[in-house]
């Protein structure tokens, strides 16, 4: 049962102004922020992550919840309040089919190329696809693959775990499963191995930097 | 030629032979299979009619029924995509190889890998699929649940944005200067008078040389800066020696460093041309 | 003495709902919000004006507080804690060579135009050297030179004596305490000067001042 805090009856005054503070910087910040971000701007030896636990439990039952997302944290309202503020919402591009399943093959298979991508759609892609998403902010090029004409890798960003109200790339939702059916593997039959998604943007072994003007090229910069 | 003048007549010489041909081009026109997004995507649909799991599907009976599927299509005379007739080959070899098991060279994989890797194939595709779906249906921000409608922006002060110090400044101002004066030459633009333009303005005045007359005074109009004077003198010098070679002039000088005397070699036609 | 809530405990289920969605909507909206169309999203018969209360009270001592504004009501920032919304941005960035020169030379040789500068330099500036300079706050643009082309005119700010640690811009060392100071070496031509910086900000004889829309032009407006 979610109460409305107990908050001041526990904690001394320092307790009670540091989570005053850690809950007016998050509530100030329409981005989420890192634990090392709040933090910064505490007395020191604050202890930010049971500040954030305590006021995480003290908004649980309420109209807007302290969650989190991207390994960051932000108050966002309570999603069984959909139906009342989705008017605000307007209406918003519905993304194609195609871009979806794009997205979806990027999430679980990053760093993944356009290819790799082809392989599993069994069509070719169209540019504009790749362009929404990138538009959208939730998929950035990452760098490129170290094999014959250095195709571009594409990955998620930080901005596509806020959205889509994810803590880690690990979250993906049915994600242990198709680790388990192999389904991740590129390689036919599924093979020994199982990659895991990363969305780190450390390089792995076999990418290489982008060109410097990779990013000009698309006219698009990095969305994270 | 009357009617190829008239304009009805010859739209109807145009377009009479066109006219069957469109309709022929109407049928050939390339159909996406029922909005199939490729034949990868009509094998999934066709694989769900089997209602079973797909980790069991015949691959044998879905490659019958792609088959199938493609031929009733073609009986229409409806001119399919080149990527759901590679399809169609490729099932067809399948299946012969499902059916007939010939004893193939080792690299080549046996009827039951490729089908398997075309079962992978259609696994992968339909979770990717369902993770779309579930990606879709998370509560989204700004679609589902909201952020902050008015963020309070954290307000920058700049007071101290950069360091620097006086010390940086005077440094920077100090060497640079310093660079400038050592890099940055102004090489003047020498003004040089010719040896042309010295005997140009010398034989234009041979005429009015009336008596040995200092070089320097009658050159002086070209003089008019002392950077100007050791131009003037060494050209006029040279082109009034040239001028003496030819027998035109004559010089004088009474001693070393004194001024240098120039008079017409031929006066008398001088002193004509100047009377005149 | 301000609590964290004691709604639950007082509210019946419908009424705690209705708290929520209060909350909820003055959460996400981007404007404040009239009673009237808080009302209109709630369900029939909510007493709005008691809700509203109920919640300011609850957020009354927090690090964020239900305020009206203009009859309308928004979530904001508890006053005391307006400091956590302020960064001081300092001491990281470092201005480049290119700005610390372009800097000193306005410093010694304002009022001095941008070609004036160049001639000085060597080399022409770009006009992000100069933004970074007027958005540190240190220079100005005074006026505009009465010369063909009517260049604009630049000189430091009376932050950048600030910064500095100047009392006036006259107090800038000149040749002779340059050399002694050992940061201009001996072999210095003749002709060769260290101008005897002046400031104020009245106009020389050969500067108009500025054109009204200069600063507009610009984008940016002057920081003394």
């Amino acid at each position: 049962m979610p109460d409305f805090g107990n908050l001041t009856l526990l904690a001394p005054e320092e307790r009670r102004m540091a989570l005053r503070m850690v809950e007016a910087m998050l509530f100030a910040s329409a981005q989420p922020l890192g634990a090392r971000e709040i933090a910064a701007r505490l007395p020191e030896g604050s202890d930010v992550e049971a500040l954030i636990r305590e006021l995480e439990h003290a908004y649980s039952g309420r109209g807007v919840n302290l969650v989190q997302v991207a390994g960051k944290y932000m108050f966002r309202t309570a999603s069984d309040l959909a139906f009342l503020l989705q008017r605000d919402a307007g209406d918003q591009k519905k993304l194609s089919r195609a871009a979806l399943e794009t997205l979806a093959i990027i999430a679980y298979h990053q760093p993944v190329t356009r290819a790799e991508i082809e392989e599993i759609r069994g069509v070719s892609i169209s540019k504009g696809t790749l362009d929404v998403l990138m538009e959208a902010g939730w998929i950035k090029m990452r760098g490129r693959r170290r094999t014959p004409g250095r195709p571009v890798t594409y990955g998620t960003t930080e901005a596509f775990l806020v959205h889509f109200g994810l803590e880690a790339i690990g979250d993906l939702p049915g994600l242990e499963e198709l680790k388990g059916a192999g389904l991740l593997d590129g390689r036919i039959p599924p093979g020994f191995s199982v990659p895991e998604p990363r969305d780190g943007d450390a390089l792995r072994d076999d990418e290489d930097p982008l060109d410097p003007d990779d990013l000009l090229a698309a006219g698009l910069s990095e969305h994270d | 030629m009357a009617a190829t003048r008239d304009k009805d007549g010859q739209s109807e010489l145009w377009q009479m032979p066109d006219a069957p041909d469109r309709k022929e081009g109407d049928s050939a026109l390339v159909v996406d299979v029922d909005g199939f997004e490729g034949p990868l995507d009509l094998l999934l649909a066709l694989a769900r009619t089997q209602k079973v799991d797909l980790a069991k599907i015949s691959i044998l009976a879905l490659a019958e029924q792609y088959l199938a599927y493609i031929e009733q299509l073609r009986q229409l005379r409806l001119e399919l995509a080149a990527d759901y007739l590679v399809m169609a080959a490729w099932l067809a070899y399948l299946k012969s190889r499902l059916l007939l098991p010939a004893p193939a060279p080792d690299e080549e994989p046996s009827g039951e890998e490729m089908a398997a890797a075309l079962a992978f194939r259609l696994r992968r595709l339909e979770a990717m699929r369902d993770a779309a779906a579930k990606l879709v249906n998370r509560d989204r921000l700004g679609r589902e649940v909201f952020q902050r409608g008015m963020p309070e922006p954290v307000e920058v002060i700049q007071n101290s944005h950069y360091a620097a110090t006086l010390y940086d400044l005077l440094t920077a101002y100090a060497s640079q200067r310093q660079r400038q004066m050592v890099s940055v030459v102004h090489v003047r633009r020498r003004q040089v008078w010719s040896l042309a333009e010295a005997r140009e303005v010398l034989t234009r005045m041979i005429g009015s040389i009336a008596d040995w007359t200092p070089v320097d005074v009658f050159l002086s109009p070209w003089i008019q800066t002392p950077e100007m004077r050791a131009t003037v003198l060494a050209s006029s010098f040279s082109a009034s020696l040239e001028l003496v070679r030819e027998g035109r002039v004559e010089l004088r000088q009474t001693a070393p460093f004194s001024s240098l005397y120039m008079r017409d070699r031929d006066r008398d036609g001088a002193e004509g041309k100047n009377d005149a």
